[in-house]
Formats: structure tokens, sequence, C-alpha cells
């Protein structure tokens, strides 16, 4: 297969069969829900024996215990979602020691053995988000709506905006709104923001999942909710893909999203390590699905699942995970 | 002559357990109309819990209690019991964060169509106040009375409930003699009204000043129900602790005269502090001194200055020739100073630890190597102090809160004397604590200065100053008088209130 | 007599307790004027009040619980989860979240989540009250159950599709202020007045001030205490609608920590954890005071990486500055 | 006499409160064994043993402090602050994380990482007993303000690049247990010693029963409890060095929310609100059944979306089973 080389009976530790265990990082977050849904799915689509997901509540700790546990109870394969690159590293290691592969899902750790990392790059998100507000706003404010300080997936996407903004619209004032993924400290911050800046001309949501709703509140709350189009119109750009989403753009309240495949997540997540269990080892190149594996950091792949941008023109594009469900 | 009305109230057969412990053993009670009943007994006899019940606040296991002859109400309906009795309860029934005036209309406010009229409030418990001759603001809040001031506010509510029964526990134990007076007055005139009481006190005097009949528990059971005049108080004490054999207190009068060369113990020189200014006295080996004074008088506050709870404005104190670090508790234990505090639940003990931990809670430092204090060195001494102090408990790991009052005041008794002080300071010794541990209390006292140790006792009880050799009288913050042994008791009750008799 | 002249002097202090954090506010307001010129226009004064208004009615329950001398973590879960019981119960199942096919009328479904804040006050009532369990580790467990079940009955999910008047109480207006501060403010006069001018709300500081003896005074303090739980529950349920209709959207984190922020308000608004001592005047204050430093921080665009540090740290100068002015130890 | 018979009985209560929890922990070993074989497998108990010794420190430590009848919430900031300067100071500046160009020594960061952890609590102990603001609130600021410094220091990154040192802790094994289990199970000896057999302990169980009646006692009170917070700091600093190393890295996050679960594990062992009663002992059967509860959960295989309803109520169900084996109300 492409990008994927069959190692000659390798570590063959239980040929490909056994049961995975997979994790999530939290569940208040609709694209996790969303992916959490798409776990037991997927898994058996791909016809792995996939155990119940289990929920790390956005403890970095708490993953690593669930990780251990998961090895105690002899699963064979593991599919984690880590909370930050480097707190999960202790857990490969756990893992590495009883030979048990592991596929790490949206976040690609520091360092450690994985077979292989599946996302989509966070730090385009922002650059993407970047540039649809800078095309249309070029001079002015813009708010951006961060997620929590202290995760690697926001942090990726603040720093990837507030680069792309200096670089290429240096006309552009930034706002940051720290909200922690919480709906009421961005409904309350943005409207702090709006009222003591009428004059904001865009909006830059890092989760659509937790703060489209409190964005348009705060938008009608304060008058300045217009469809694309009204010279009034603020921009908005959302990050997630989820249905509510789409149904904003298509009534012009947000002008996109970046869509984070929820789907591919989970189904490419079951895929590799059906392989890995089977022995497979893996390279760079392309795959068979579209992506392209790259090597991020010396033995780290990553399969780079696209992360569709979604504006009026693409958002009935049913191949998207949001219009699926 | 009439057939006499039925009775007050009628307690027969009551039973109450806690647990494995039986308070009240069929127990039974009878107060006649217009009567003052007294109800004595030792610690933990039984009292409270009778009390307790005859109030509706907690419901015997067996028996019955009835009013005027029909059967009481039940306990949920708080509205008809109060209209049959009234109580000022042993332990503080303020809230402490409310005002006087909220204390005393408690869930009764005066209100209009549900709301509450503070103005109309403030008058009546002011009226109430002033009818009762309490000197309190009705703004002030309960929490900031001093003791006295509390308990007559207790007393003004209870009374002001409109019962013509009326239940006070233990009133007096905290109220000095000017305060005791006039409650006397006051329930003088409220029997001659009509009015019936029941009456708790460990001073037997106020038994006979007071009452007519008296009843006797004694270990969870009625002993005797009589006329006070049909009981002489030995009679009574006998009653009370199932012995016979009188009291015994020592007397200071009836000591050898110190020896002119006793050298001084302690030595205090123009204290001040807030409440009392310039106060200097000398305390010599082999001698007990007492403090007297009203509630007011700031004798207490003295006393706690000395022992290093409280920080002088000016002043010095020396023990033994050498001068004490103030306002330092551990320097005054260091220096040989042991002191009974004033208010054994806020000071004297640690409710919630045993015998053994608050009986060695001042030398803690001492038990062994390195501050080592191990159970076993802890179990002992509580063992010791049990022995040495007469305390009636299972054994030295027993909470303190187990106890009775006067057990707990022995306790509070040992840890003064665990780090075998050179200078004892004893405030209130006895207070609440009935006759017969009261008799142990002082003995204990006069045992240390037979030691050759010094002794300080602040109290206002002439029981309590009778072993002195004198007594010092304080008056609004300043030393009065003195008084050798040998007084009188009305003299010296004179001094106490200023009041100056003729012919001295 | 020593104490005459104490007295006066000890009520005035036992009053400044409740206005103690007015010198804090005053000063956070006029730090706000100066930075940013358009701190104090109406526009931002409302927003402050709207951002606050679901904080204010959760922090008036937690203040009644806390006055009777008990506790109630489970009120952030409640938040969360009253409104998303009344959401399914009127969302159709049709839209794949819903628990009918015919949904309930929205007025029934509004009764509804006033009625599982309720539910959720009788439980930790009779636990507290009844059982007499640690209402500190039952209202914990409390909390994580209830966070637990948001989670999972709607399995993560936002709900959105709710009838309007899910959300009327944020969106709609009467004389330029939303609905949801109307009624944060009716609600504290109303509870105010009572704790000051009706039997009712004197024996919750009896309570909380010694219960033993409020029992001697012929209160029912068992059946007292237990309601208290239960209004409390409701306030927070209603907090909850607020919030679902100020975010637009009720998400499974709603209510998330707010319990900090709830004891904050109340405890630097001058109600002790001790029971019986405190205003609701004073936890109002507490109140506003958290929401104008929120408002001001973001406006003034501390860096964000600072921001947290910035607020701990008002916080902790208030409450010295209310230590201060006020005179007085705090409990 | 009518207390002689009561005496026994009591006393035998006042030990249960300590055991209360044990038949809750078997129940629950007994479920999990049946429910899963490998549960009682020696990996798996030394699993939970792992994953439980960094909050069993930190329990330990709060346990100090509400012995004393205070609160110290700010110990879940001290678990990611002190490692995280720890690890600032010895991080070469070259990483791009450091501080230093030339760091410290590994052994002298780690001491940092102590020294941290005790300013927090001279800090906190300075507030609290010298300046007599509340604990809960002043402690509520500081844990928001040292979690908005390690944000801010750290501009929210995590940190992986320190020395091995950091991490030998919970990586390195003797006897087949990790040094901080070992670290812990001492730590509980030592403390537990002192608590029953020397002075100082003693003095703590006096502070928190009636403060007044120990400063009466000569025990310096103040002094004491002040010491109380600093030993608490210290121990929560090497609580979050035993996370960083267990976790391999130190994010930003590190001890978020602990502080509930911290509370939850010392009130269930027997520890009261109130000061001055509960042992070591029962807060360590606290931890454990944590420990236990959580990893039976994930091996139980519970769904993910009901693991946390499921987890709340059976702290609750033990709650109330420790109710009625020591049939004490609890307080
Ligand atoms: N709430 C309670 N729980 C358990 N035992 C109790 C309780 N109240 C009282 N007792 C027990 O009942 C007995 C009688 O107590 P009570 O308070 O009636 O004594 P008393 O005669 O009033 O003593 P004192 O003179 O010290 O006030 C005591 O031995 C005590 O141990
Ligand atoms: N919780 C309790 N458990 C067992 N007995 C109790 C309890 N509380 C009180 N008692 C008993 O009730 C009786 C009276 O209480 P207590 O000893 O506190 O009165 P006291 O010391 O005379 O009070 P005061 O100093 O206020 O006059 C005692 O016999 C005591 O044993
Ligand atoms: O990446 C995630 C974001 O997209 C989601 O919406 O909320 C939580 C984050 O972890
Ligand atoms: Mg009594
Ligand atoms: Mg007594």
């Amino acid at each position: 297969g492409c990008g994927t080389t069959n190692s000659p009976g390798g570590q063959q530790n239980s040929g490909g069969t056994g049961q995975v265990g997979a994790t999530v990082p939290l569940l208040t977050s609709p694209f996790w829900q969303a992916y959490n849904n798409y776990v037991p799915k997927m898994a058996t689509e791909a016809g792995v024996q996939a155990l119940p997901t289990v929920n790390a509540n956005s403890d970095p700790a708490k993953l690593i215990t669930d990780m251990t546990n998961l090895l105690n109870q002899g699963v064979k394969g593991l599919v984690v979602t880590p909370l930050d690159s480097a707190a999960v590293v202790a857990g490969l290691a756990q893992a590495d020691r009883k030979g048990v592969p592991v596929v790490a899902v949206d976040v690609a750790p520091e360092s450690g053995k994985v077979a292989m990392v599946v996302r989509a790059d966070n730090r385009a998100y922002g650059t993407k988000a970047c540039e649809h507000i800078g095309e249309k706003v070029k001079q002015g404010k813009v708010v951006q709506i961060q997620g929590d300080l202290a995760s690697v997936n926001g942090r990726d996407r603040s720093e990837a905006f507030r680069e792309c903004m200096t670089g290429k619209f240096p006309g552009i004032q930034i706002l940051d709104l720290p909200a922690e993924w919480k709906a009421e400290k961005a409904s309350s911050g943005l409207e702090s923001l709006l009222t003591a800046n009428p004059d904001v001309k865009g909006v830059y949501m890092q989760a659509g999942g937790v703060y489209l709703a409190p964005t348009l509140q705060a938008l009608r709350r304060k008058d300045l909710l217009h469809p694309v189009g009204d010279p009034r119109h603020v921009v908005a750009v959302s990050n997630d893909g989820i249905p509510q989403e789409f149904e904003a753009i298509r009534k012009g309240e947000i002008d996109a999203t970046v869509s984070q495949p929820a789907d591919a997540y989970a189904k490419y997540g079951m895929y590799w390590i059906k392989k890995a269990m089977a022995g497979e080892t893996f390279k760079a190149g392309p795959t068979d699905h579209g992506s392209t594996i790259v090597e991020v950091r010396p033995g780290i792949l990553e399969d780079q699942l696209p992360a569709p941008l979604v504006t009026k023109a693409n958002v009935d594009d049913k191949a998207l995970w949001g219009n699926q469900l | 002559m009439s057939a006499p009305a039925a009775p007050v109230v009628e307690a027969l057969g009551i039973t109450r357990r806690f647990g494995p412990t039986t308070a009240l053993h069929d127990v039974g009670i009878t107060v006649r109309p217009g009567e003052s009943h007294a109800l004595v007994g030792r610690n933990g006899a039984g009292k409270s819990t009778l009390v307790s019940v005859l109030t509706g606040l907690s419901k015997p296991d067996s028996g019955t209690v009835s009013f005027n002859g029909e059967p009481a109400p039940p306990v949920a309906d708080r509205e008809a019991w109060r209209q049959r009795v009234a109580c000022v309860y042993q332990h503080s029934t303020v809230i402490p964060e409310l005002t006087v005036a909220e204390n005393l209309f408690l869930n009764r406010q005066p209100s209009r169509r549900g709301v509450i009229r503070w103005s109309a409030l403030r008058r009546e418990a002011a009226e109430l106040l002033a009818a009762w001759g309490v000197d309190v603001s009705v703004d002030a809040l309960a929490g900031e009375l001093d003791v006295e001031q509390r308990q007559l506010v207790e007393i003004a509510r209870a009374l002001s409930y409109g019962a013509r029964f009326i239940i006070l526990d233990e009133p007096t134990a905290q109220l000095d003699s000017h305060a005791i007076a006039r409650l006397f007055e006051r329930m003088h005139q409220l029997q001659s009204a009509g009015v019936t009481f029941l009456f708790i006190s460990h001073h037997l005097q106020e038994v006979y000043e007071v009452c007519q009949a008296v009843t006797v528990l004694r270990d969870a059971r009625h002993i005797v129900t009589a006329p006070v005049g049909d009981l002489s108080r030995s009679q009574l004490v006998d009653a009370m602790t199932g012995e016979s054999g009188g009291l015994a207190v020592a007397d200071g009068a009836e000591r050898e005269p110190l020896p002119d060369n006793a050298s001084v113990a302690l030595s205090v020189r123009g204290l001040s502090g807030a409440g009392f200014a310039d106060v200097s006295f000398r305390l010599r080996r082999g001698e007990v001194l007492g403090l007297a004074g009203s509630n007011a008088s700031g004798k207490h506050q003295v006393a706690e200055t000395v022992y290093g709870l409280r920080k002088p404005d000016a002043g010095a104190v020396e023990v033994g020739g050498v001068p004490l670090k103030p306002g330092d508790v551990l320097a005054a234990l260091h220096a040989g100073i042991g002191c009974v505090p004033r208010s054994r639940h806020d000071q004297g003990l640690v409710l919630g630890m045993s015998i053994g931990d608050n009986a060695t809670m001042s030398v803690l430092d001492r038990l062994g190597p390195a501050g080592f204090a191990a159970p076993k060195a802890v179990r002992g001494k509580g063992t010791t102090a049990i022995a040495e102090y007469g305390v009636v408990a299972k054994d030295a790991d027993q909470p303190v809160s187990d106890l009775s009052g006067g057990n707990q005041q022995k306790v509070v008794m040992a840890r003064a004397l665990a780090n075998d002080p050179d200078v004892l300071i004893m405030i209130n010794p006895t207070a609440g604590v009935d006759v017969k541990s009261k008799q142990a209390l002082l003995a204990v006292a006069d045992r240390v200065r037979a030691e050759g140790k010094a002794v300080l006792i602040v109290s206002d009880e002439l029981d309590d100053l009778r072993p002195c050799d004198r007594v010092l009288v304080m008056r609004a913050g300043i030393l009065a008088a003195e008084h050798p042994a040998g007084w009188a008791d009305g003299e010296l009750v004179a001094s106490i209130e200023g009041v100056e008799l003729d012919g001295d | 007599m020593a104490t005459e002249t104490a007295a006066p002097q000890r009520i005035r202090l036992a009053r400044l307790r409740d206005l103690a954090l007015l010198p804090a506010l005053a000063v956070v307001v006029l730090i706000g004027g100066l930075v940013n010129d358009r701190f104090l226009s109406t526009d931002n004064l409302v927003a402050v009040l709207g951002a606050s208004a679901a904080l204010a009615l959760v922090v008036l329950g937690e203040t009644l619980v806390l006055l009777t001398g008990k506790f109630d973590l489970s009120l952030e879960s409640t938040v969360g989860i009253a409104p998303a019981i009344g959401a399914l119960l009127a969302i159709p199942a049709a839209s794949g979240i819903g628990w009918f096919d015919s949904p309930l009328p929205s007025w029934l479904a509004i009764l509804a989540v006033l009625v599982v804040g309720a539910i959720v006050g009788l439980f930790n009532g009779f636990l507290v009250v009844k059982l007499q369990l640690n209402a500190f580790i039952v209202t914990l467990a409390m909390l994580i159950i209830l966070r637990g079940l948001l989670v999972g009955s709607t399995e993560g999910k936002t709900l959105f599709q709710m009838p309007d008047a899910f959300f009327a109480l944020a969106t709609n207006t009467f004389l330029g202020l939303p609905i949801s501060v109307w009624l944060a403010g009716v609600a504290y006069l109303v509870a105010g007045f009572l704790l000051r001018y009706h039997r009712i709300g004197r024996a919750l500081y009896a309570i909380g001030g010694n219960a033993q003896a409020a029992r001697a005074a012929g209160i029912r303090v068992d059946r007292i205490a237990w309601s208290v739980f239960i209004v409390a529950g409701v306030l927070a349920a209603i907090g909850g609608l607020i919030q679902t209709g100020y975010v637009g959207a009720l998400s499974a984190g709603q209510g998330d920590r707010m319990i900090f922020t709830v004891f904050a308000a109340a405890v630097i608004g001058g109600i002790s954890l001790d029971g019986g001592k405190g205003t609701l005047f004073g936890a109002l204050t507490g109140v506003l005071l958290l929401g104008v430093v929120d408002n001001l921080l973001t406006a003034a665009q501390v860096p964000s990486f600072w921001i947290q540090a910035v607020y701990g740290a008002v916080i902790l100068g208030a409450l010295m500055l209310a230590r201060v002015t006020s005179g007085k130890a705090q409990t």
C-alpha cells in the first residue's frame, strides 16, 4: 500500500488482532463528542475490536493513568488523543515497554514511539482563518477568541493566526480574548471587547463547537449581527466544522469555518492501528486516501489529513463530516 | 379550703437514654403552683436532661409529662410548649450574630402582615430590658455581651414569654452576687404574682434562700422530694452524694500565719491594661491569696494578664524575682505559673480530645525526649490525673466532652497543675461544679499551698475565697481593699459591692 | 460600663462588613473609567450586568445555603443539568437529540427546568439534613454525578435547537436592560427583603448562628434548612436558563468550575462559610466586583497569558482593602 | 455511674471514623476482582499506587492544614508552579524556554521546587494567620494567581526538556514500586507518627479543636498554623514533582481541578473541615478509594459518557456506607 511497507515478520505481537483502547481528551466539546461517536463506528468498519472510549476529562495525568490501566487490561493497540504534545510521552514509553503500538490522534507527541500520528495541522487552521479574514478586512480590529492557553491546539492556532496577521496584514490589530474553551467567557468577553471597540471588523473563533453560539449572541446583543454582504457585517471565521457552523454559513451569519475532520480522525486512527498491530511499519510519502505522510520529527510520522476551509461555496459538500450527522 | 390545684407540671416515670447511657431512670417530679422548686444533684445526675424533657426539647424514651393536669402537647408543637413553660437553659441559647433585641424576640418578632417591625421590636426589647434593669444596648450583638449580660438577656427573654412556669438551669453559676440578688428579687416578685419556678443550682444556700421544695437526683434516679425546711443542708448533701459526712473546706483563718521570711513567689507591680489600672500585689510562698470583685471589676483581666493571655499596657510581673515576658503564655508556664482559665469550654479544654491529651496539653514538651509525647506517656499522666483529682471517667482515653461539668473542671485543674507550678492561678475554679467536687477542687489548692507553693484564687464566691490567707478586692479596675483571713461574709460581700458598712 | 461604649462601635463594624467591598469596587470602577473612556458608558454597564445575571442568581442561592451554615457545591452542575433536561423535553426527537417525538410546550419545559432544580435541592437536603451526611462531600459527589448525567444525557452534544422561550430571559430587554437583569434584581430585592423583614429570613440567620438555639426558639430548623437547599436549586436552575440564553446554546460544560466564582463572590462579599453572617447586599457587591474586573481586564487587553494572574491579584487586593477598611478579621 | 457505660462506645465510634472507609474500600476492591480478572494483579495494584502517589502527598499537606482548622485551596496551583519554576531554572535558555543560559544543576533546581512550595505556603500563612484574612478566599485568590503565573511564565507551553532528575521520582523503581510510592509511604508514616507521638502533632489537633484553649495551654498557635501552611506548600511541590515525572512533562494545566479531588479524598477519609478531627490513616484510605475507583471504572468498561456519573455515585455510595458503618453524623 501507499506509504506503508509490510514488515517481514517483524515484531508481530498479535497478528493484528486483540482489543484496542481508545481515549478522548474531553467530552464537553461537540467536536470531541462527534469523534467519540465515530470511534466505535469506524472501528467496526475497519474490523478493529475497540473497547469503550476512556475520557481524560482535560487532565493529562488522567490520560496517563488511563493508558496504564488499558495496558494492564491487556489491550494490543492504543489510539490516544494526547491533551498535549509532551504530556503523553510517559504513556508512550509504557506502551513501548509492553510492545503495544500506539496511534496518536490530533496532537503529535514531542518524542516517544508512535506508529502514526493522525492529525490535521492546527497551525494551518490559524493561518487559513487569518487569510480569509485578512482578505476581507484588510484594515482595522479583529478579535480572536482563543482556546485554553495551556492547550497545544489552542496555542498553535493563536500563534499561527498572529504570525500570519503581522506578516501579511499589518493594518490589522488583533484583540485577544482568552476564553478557555468556555462559552460564557466567550460571550461576556466578546461583549466587553465590542463595547470598548465598536469598530471591530472581524472575529476568529478558535472552536466553533463552543464559541459559535456565544459569538452570535454577543454580536446580536451589540446589534452587530448582519448578513454577509451587508456593509455592517462583522467577518466571522470559525473552526471545527460542526453542523451548526454550516447552518450559520448558509444563513450568512458567519463567513467560513475550518472543518476539523472528526470522522477522518477516527477512521484513520483505526486504519493505522490495525496495520500497526499487524506488525506493519510505515514511512513518509503519499497515502492511499489522498493525504501525505510527513516525518515531522525524527521517527515521528504524521498522516496529515486535509482540513478544508468551508465557505458558502462548498458548505453543502456531502463529504464534509458536519453534513453527515 | 379547696382541693389542691393540679400541679403546674408533673412528670412520671421518665426514662431517657443516650445510646448506652441512661441519663434519667424512672424519674418523677411534681411542681406545685406558686412554689419555687429546687432541683439539685451532682454533675451529671440528669438535671439538665430532665429540663430538656420538661421543655419539650427532647422526648423521653418512656414516661409522661403533664401541665396543669393535662397531657403535654406533641413535641413538634413548640408554640404550645412555650405557652406552658419557659426556660433559661444551662447552655447559652443566644444567636451571637444577631442583636440583643432580635434574640429577645426570635421567631416571634412583632410584625404586621408578615413584615417585621424593627422599630417596634427595638422598642419592646428596650422596655423589656428596662423592666428588668438590664443595662445592655438592644442593638449590641449578642455574641459581644459578657457572660453576665448574656445570661440576664436570656432570663429576661424566658420571663417575657408570659408562661406561668419558668425553669432556670444554673442561672447563678456565672453571675456575680449583685446580679444574683437582683435575680432573686425578681423571682420573689414573680412568685407573688403567681409564677412557679423550677430552679437548679449547685449553691445550696440559694436553694434555702429562694425555694420552698427540693428534689434531689442522683445517678439518674429520683432520690427525694421534700419541703426545704424538712432537709438540713447536710442531709441534702448526703442525699446528693449518697454517702454521709459533711463538707470540709480548709479555712485560711484556721492556719498558722505565714512565717515572715516566706519568699515572694509572684510580684505584680503597677500592672495596667484593658479594664484595670495600676494593680500591685505580692504573693508569697505558702500563701493563698484571693482576688475578688464583681464581674466588671477587672479581676479576670488582671489574672489573665499575669498568665500571659493578655498583654499589659504598663507594669511588670516577676516570678521568683525574675521578670516575666509579657503576653506570652509559654514564658509564664516556663517561669512556673499554672492557670485554671476563666471558662473551661472556651479556654480550658479541647472538648474533642481525651482526658490525657487535655491534662498534658501545657507540658507536651516535657513528656519525652525531643518533643516526643508518646500516647503511653499521655495516657499515664491522664490516669494519674484521674486518680489524683478524682475525675469520674472510664479511662484517660475518654474525650472530655463525655464528662460532666465538675469532672471537666477537674481536668482543667489537672492541666493547670501539670507543670508543677510554683504559682497556681485559679479563675472561677468552681463555677458550675457540684458541692462535692467543689470541695475536692479547693482541697487541691490547699495541698498545693501546703507544698510551699503559692495560689491565687480569682473569684467572688465566698466558698472559693475561704481558704485564702487574705483577699484583695477590686472595684472598677483598681485594688480597693484587703481583707485578712477571718472576714465575715457580709463584710466581704459589702466590700466587693462597694457598699460601706458601719463600724468596720 | 465598658461594654456599653463598645456596643455602638461594634455594630458599626458589623455593618461595615457588608459595605467592605464598596471601596474596592469604587477603586476598580475608577481605574476602569481612566483606562477606557467607554468603560462607564451605559452600554458597557449594561453589558456587565447582563454578563453577571446568571452568576448573581447562583450566588443568591449559595448565599442562602451558606447563611444556614451549610454548603452546596452542586449548584454549578444544576446550572447545566436543569436547563438541559428542559431542553431535551422541548426539542423534538426528530432532531436527533430530544426525548419525545412530540415534545413538551415551551412553558412546561421551562417549568421542568425549575422542577429539576428543586429535585436536586430536595435530594441534597435529604442527604445533608435528614441523613446528616457531610454537606461538602455530598454536594461534591452530586456535582460530579450531575455533571456526568449532563454529559451522558446529551452525549456531550451542545444543544442549540431549543424553542425561543429558552433564550428569552437573556435576549429580551425591558427599558434597555435584559429581562435576566430585572429578574436578578427582583430576586435580590425580594430575598433581601425577606431576609431582613420576615421571620423566615431571620430564621436563616438564627439557624446558621446557632442551630440548637434556633430550635429552642421554636424555629423548624430541619424543615427550613432543607427548603433552602430546594430554593437554591431552583435559583441555580434559573441561573442556568439565563446562562443558556446568554450563550445562545447549552454545552455539556455549562456551569463547569462556576462554583469557584460563586464562592469567591459570596465570600469576598462578606458571607461567612461558618454560617449566619453576611447580607445579600454584600454578596451582590461581590458579584459586581468580579463582573467589573472581568470586563475591565478584557477591555484593557491585558496580555492574555497574564490575565488570570492579574485577575487573582485584583481579588486578593480587593480582599485586603476590604480588610483594612472594615478593620475586622474575616471568617 | 451512667457516663461510665457510655465511654467505651464513644471511643469506639471516634476510632471508627478513621476506619469508616475500609468496608467501602473492600467492597470496591471485591467488585473490581469480580469484574476484571486483571484487577487484582500486581501490575494493576502497582499502577493504582503509582497513579495515586502525587495525590497522596497533596492530600497529606491539605490534611495537616485542615487539622489546624484552616483551608488551603492553592495547593493545586503549587502542584503546577513549583516544579515549573524548578524546570525553568534547569532548562537552558537556548532551548527557547528556560531562564538562564547556563541553567542550575538539577539538584539545585529541585531544591528550588521545594523552596517555591515553601514560599507560597509562607505567603498564604502570612495572609491567613497574620493578617487574619479568610483562608478560603485568600487561597482561592492565590490559586488563581499562581495558575496565572504558570500560564504566563511558560506562555502556556508544556515543559519537557528538564533534566532526568525531574522525572526520577515517578520513573525509577525500588523493589518493584516507583520511588514516588515509597516517598508517599514514608511521608505518611513519618507524619502519622508525628501526629500521634510528637507534641507538634498533638498541637495540631489541639489548635484545630479549640485554638483559644491551645493558646491558653502555651501552644504557639500562630507559629504552628503558619508552619503548617509552609509544610503543606512543600508537600504540594513534591506532589507536583511526582506528577511531572508521572506525566513525563509539565503542562501549564498541571494540578488544574485537583483540589476537588484532594478535598474529596481527605473528607471522605474522615478529616473534618471544622478542624481537629481525623487521622492520616483515614485520609490515606480516601486517596486509595478514589484511585481504585478510577482504575475500576476503566477496567469495568463503563461507557465514557457515563463514567463521570458513576464515579460520583460511587463516592456518594461510599460515603453513605461509611455513615452506616460508623453510625455517626458527619462533620
Ligand atoms: N446529648 C447527650 N448525649 C449523650 N449523653 C448525654 C447527653 N446529654 C446528657 N448526657 C448524659 O446524661 C447524663 C446526665 O446529664 P445532665 O446534663 O442531665 O446532667 P446535669 O445533672 O445537668 O449535670 P450538671 O450539673 O453538670 O449540669 C450525663 O452523664 C451525660 O453523660
Ligand atoms: N455530646 C455529649 N455527649 C455526652 N454527654 C454530654 C454531651 N454534651 C453534654 N453532655 C453531658 O451533659 C452534661 C452537662 O453538660 P456540661 O458538662 O457541658 O455542663 P457544664 O459543664 O456544667 O456547662 P456550663 O459550664 O455551661 O455550666 C454533662 O454531664 C455532660 O456529660
Ligand atoms: O481542538 C479542540 C477544538 O477544536 C474543540 O472544539 O474544543 C477542544 C479542542 O481540544
Ligand atoms: Mg446540667
Ligand atoms: Mg454545670
